[in-house]
């Protein structure tokens, strides 16, 4: 197999749909003539033009709910926020919009979007531009919100929520951009992953530990270190999807091994950690030998300062010790 | 209200002049209706069988009416929470809409949306959009779709003198014009926003349509009681959408009777008695029409009196029609959140959509 | 002591707080001249004039910001959204300016406003003006939430809201405003509820019951039923405020009662309910005879239809059917 | 840029006029310490020693230090992430600036807030703002704040030309207006949103600050390459502010040098290295003002070149007291959330604040 990088994964998505699809349309700050702020869509509008990939003001309001609107009537625009973060100005366009008219209208209409863009901290750029919304918006129903790990995950996401016909939040991660990773060739095939199905990213007996985005990452080589320095077998569930959500493979995690710990960059207070707790002590309450515990960032708005910012966010080390904690004493 | 300068006689305009008797007629019936329509839904709402807001348009009515009789295949319709008239002029049914205000599920949307909520796609109407200026993007978006397609059409985008101040419309305005999106977007400008008249909510120069200067955008402001007026202006913004894919923005004055919603008890403190019979017995857009065909010879005070009454029994129809209707089934509540699960797809099947225990 | 309405306690709260501090100034669509579209602001501006209450244009970001920058100055604006709903399109100024800017200045800023509104279902206004966006904010570090249940909590809190040198957001509901409760007479004295305090509604043994806002109310009348009808004691914590949350009263009676269930009106996913059991399963673990369960409403935008939106919110009977399925068979 | 029409000669405004050398000197010295100042960080930066974003503001100096040069005791300053210039205008220290960028504890904002938060409200300047025009209903409500105080002042908002077709900008002009809120907006416009020069991003009739005149605004336009046109219109601004508490909109015309942040790889790419070059040379402000002041004979190039090297040295002087400063510490991250818990009052200890396990 390839190996290539996350933002030419995502790119190599949308240069598929936008070859099978003449009404998949582009649209963002800086996503044609400069090639995205962080070259996801490199070479997209040489090749494809002004109609197919277009620059937008910065009127975030005014261009998605125009993507909103157009896609009422059969076109699909797949709309770039320069950073999720900025999601704030568009709120009412996201959260009414996108989530309600297919209610609102009785079936009558259907939104068929994609809004992508970066959504994570460790950067350095502040608290107004480290939001991890996949929370805030998973809260809506009508609404789908999907975080890949990997470059396969982000080019087989990606289709899927292209062709979806419901709305889907894509966020990606401005660290992952440059990751490289397997991804199927083109040439073997239509790659395309279903929104909604987890991925076991590493099998394990002792305890359960589920991520989505960047923090499977984190995750992975703590579940490592869990292995090779304390012999802990940890399994690593990564959601890819938030909403819809794999909750069986969750579930079956946590049966099996009786123990878990999220791992989730955003903050505590009614964070995607906090559903996922509330499902498994549901869900699996009999077989639960500890409290769940969760890792996520610490609860204040994000720091800037670069000595000091990537202590505020979830670790490997943090997650070790989350997972020490609720394992039983050695014998 | 008061212009008394001397205007052309729009009458005379083509779009206007080439109006069969027969359409002319078509346009009473439909103010008829529309009126007929909202005055049925008081006694029903006054009894506690509807719920939530009820926004009434008596008095507007040649807005709507004027500017959609103008409309094609490939031109759409998308308006705020006050949007009876406009699904009838796009031609919509009374009793769907009737249903919809009784909350049952033969409603337009199942019951799902409400007074402010009616729809039909399939008639190029989008809705009925609650939040103040919210639909004012989609409309661009609904325009450039049109444009997208390749297709000769445009939208016709309603919003109040109130929701011009909210930032997602201003930035509609300057993505229209600044990509050539063929919408037109109409002010309904019936002088109060709520209990807040023109001048205590918006500083401008003139007239509001003049904020379009901004962007460098065509605009006119347009005398809604007079329907020849109505088409005529409309026509121009139309035919620059459509030949030129440029938007438009046209300020209609108008007058709502009512208060802002039947739940607004308010409405005669904020605006006087007599401001509001001057604008009844001058300025009806109803009866001047009714007035102009009378004075065409293509009406008479008997023939109307005939179509008024059938609007009248068809709305009564309507509130039975309603009533008898079936509510939506509480199950019914999980449908229409996402188009994959309706359509029992395979995306639809899989994972976890909705999360009550 | 006095019956008075939800509303008029509140509004003796702006009046006392007016006089108190020519700092206080209330804003908002239609608070003056129009006397709220409540009537929550009645008779404030006759007696106040221009200057203390102000009619905003329809502009909320705008509005709203400009309070947050006035707040920066010293003024102290109680800025009312007529719907806490109409929070979308001010999202930016909410999440990012008021929440932030003490932090990203280091603590040079400060930001003593409220923000006020009924935040609600249950009348039949449609999905978008439905919105109970309790946990959505309280998710940011930087916001307070509060959310009283009857007038003389409307009262207090909202005096407590008003001194408070943070931004405190202030949940109301259009269907409590009506409702009567005892409200201590002015002549007595200063009335203030500290943020963060829950208050125990009921008193019981056998199960707890933790809800806020309007679901306190359907919650003490199935406690009530649960009693009379099937000899259960269950124990009503009102939360009251959200953030700062008074944890200890939640946990101290799950440890007496080894049962709860959550009622919470916003939609299940990371709504304030899964925040609440995340607490519990970590604080209360070994005390728990049985997983936590909630009461929410069903996942789906907000429903119209007068004869069904009832269905979709929490009620009495659901409440009575949830605390059934966890408590044990009878002997 | 290439304004040619003959303008009047503004160093006889009484504003200029009433300048003495010394403050002619100091202005000089202002915009070299600007300079000196954002090129003092290239270095650090390239090393990894700062994060994020690093927005310079190198050619536009002449218009953060010709406006806030005018600024009294209740007047105040706010911008949005391009900020460092306005911050030294305000009088804050590079020290404290510097420290900020390299995220230390004794930076202006403690190492939280970064490039685009610079914060001093003891020098009237709150901050320093990354959402972009977020910061614009934030300078509305300080010249409400103001007025609401009694006092005369105003507040002088700053944004880019790109960010004025943000919505909350056209919500703040409207209330601004319809409220006599005494807040000048100065667009900045230096012809580029990021990669997207001003025709691509805005409509508009004329020039941006026409918008004005849909809220019946006052407006101007200025050349931003000349100190003295700059103090000269802007104190008109300044005036209408104090004297009537009425909003402006000022367009002042600029350039910028470098990319929009240090990240910008594309800079030359959109536009072209002429046109770059043509501005350093014809048009930098810096250099126009010396020349001025030397015309004038209040500077020589000697004593000019004397100025900027110390503002050179100051700058290096504010690295190594960057270098050398404390990190804050992990547990910092908790300060400065809520007021209450920092000042340790009752509020502050009851109930929980942060939800960490
Ligand atoms: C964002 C938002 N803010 C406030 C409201 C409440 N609201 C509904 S209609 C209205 C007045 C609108 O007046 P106008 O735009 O003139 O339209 P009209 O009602 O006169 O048709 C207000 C304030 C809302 N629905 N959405
Ligand atoms: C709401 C929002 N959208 C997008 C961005 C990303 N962004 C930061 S600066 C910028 C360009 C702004 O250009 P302009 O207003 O002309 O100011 P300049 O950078 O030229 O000073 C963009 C798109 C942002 N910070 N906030
Ligand atoms: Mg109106
Ligand atoms: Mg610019």
């Amino acid at each position: 197999m390839r190996e290539i990088e996350y933002r030419h994964a995502l790119r190599e998505a949308f240069d598929e749909e936008l070859e099978r699809d003449e009404n998949v349309v582009i649209m963002g700050e800086e996503v044609a003539q400069y090639n995205g702020a962080y070259k996801v869509t490199q070479g997209l509008w040489e090749k494809w033009g002004d109609k197919r990939i277009v620059d937008t003001p910065i009127s975030e309001a005014g261009f998605i709910g125009m993507g909103i609107g157009a896609s009422m009537l059969g076109v699909r625009p797949v709309m770039e926020l320069m950073f999720w973060s900025f999601h704030s100005v568009a709120f009412d366009q996201l959260v009414n919009n996108a989530a309600n008219v297919r209610y609102m209208s009785g079936g009558k209409c259907n939104c068929p979007i994609v809004v992508r863009g970066p959504a994570n901290g460790g950067t350095n750029v502040g608290a107004t531009h480290s939001h991890t919304p996949e929370g805030l918006f998973s809260a809506f129903p009508g609404l789908k919100v999907v975080s890949p790990a990997t470059p396969a995950d982000a080019k087989g996401l990606m289709k899927s929520a292209i062709r979806d016909n419901d709305p889907v939040y894509f966020m990606e991660s401005t660290l992952l951009y440059g990751m490289k990773g397997d991804v199927p060739d083109p040439a073997d095939g239509d790659f395309v992953i279903p929104l909604g199905v987890a991925d076991i990213k590493r099998e394990g007996t002792d305890v359960t530990l589920v991520a989505h985005g960047q923090s499977v990452i984190k995750t992975l080589e703590a579940a490592e270190i869990l292995q090779n320095e304390h012999g802990i077998s940890a399994e690593v569930v990564d959601l890819r999807s938030i909403r819809p959500l794999d909750q069986d493979a969750i579930i079956n995690s946590v049966k099996k091994t009786s123990r878990a710990v999220i791992v989730d960059e955003s903050k505590p207070f009614c964070g995607v950690s906090a559903q996922l707790i509330t499902l498994i002590q549901e869900y699996a309450f009999d077989y639960l030998d500890a409290p769940i515990k969760r890792v996520n960032s610490l609860d204040a708005p994000a720091i800037y300062s670069p000595a000091i910012e990537h202590e505020q966010l979830p670790s490997a080390k943090k997650i070790i010790d989350k997972v020490l904690s609720i394992m039983p004493a050695k014998a | 209200m008061d212009i008394t300068t001397t205007s052309p006689d729009y009458s005379s305009y083509p779009i206007n002049k080439n109006l069969s008797s027969e359409e002319k007629i078509d346009l009473y019936r439909l103010v008829c209706r529309m009126r007929r329509f909202e005055q049925g839904t008081q006694k029903p709402y006054s009894q506690g069988k509807m719920g939530g807001f009820l926004h009434l348009y008596i008095g507007q009515e040649s807005v709507a009416a004027g500017t959609i009789s103008l409309c094609g295949e490939n031109d759409h319709v998308i308006t705020a929470y006050r949007c009876h008239a406009h699904a009838l002029a796009c031609g919509m049914e009374m009793n769907e809409c009737m249903a919809e205000l009784f909350g049952k599920y033969s409603g337009c949307s199942k019951g799902k949306g409400g007074s402010m909520h009616f729809f039909a796609p399939d008639k190029n109407f989008w809705g009925g959009h609650g939040i103040v200026a919210g639909q004012t993007p989609l409309g661009l978006g609904l325009a450039y779709g049109v444009k997208y397609k390749g297709l000769k059409g445009c939208c016709i985008c309603y919003l109040g003198d109130g929701a011009i101040n909210q930032g997602a419309f201003h930035e509609s305005l300057n993505i229209a014009e600044l990509h050539n999106i063929p919408v037109i977007y109409v002010i309904e400008n019936n002088g109060y926003s709520m209990g807040t008249s023109q001048n205590r909510s918006s500083a401008y120069k003139n007239c509001l349509a003049q904020r379009a200067d901004a962007y460098d955008m065509q605009w006119d402001i347009v005398n809604g009681e007079d329907l020849y007026e109505v088409r005529a202006k409309t026509q121009i913004a139309i035919d620059r959408a459509h030949n030129e894919c440029k938007p438009t923005i046209l300020e209609i004055t108008t007058y709502r009777y009512y208060g802002h919603s039947v739940a607004d008890a308010n409405h005669k403190k904020y605006r006087t008695p007599e401001e509001i019979t001057k604008y009844k017995e001058d300025h009806d857009p109803v009866n001047l029409w009714k007035q102009r065909l009378i004075d065409e010879g293509i009406l008479t005070e008997e023939s109307a009196k005939q179509i008024d009454t059938e609007a009248k029994q068809e709305a009564a129809a309507s509130v039975k029609f309603a009533e008898e209707a079936e509510n939506p089934t509480v199950e019914s509540i999980f449908d229409d959140v996402y188009w994959e699960v309706d359509n029992d797809t395979e995306a639809g099947n899989t994972g976890r959509h909705f999360f009550n225990d």
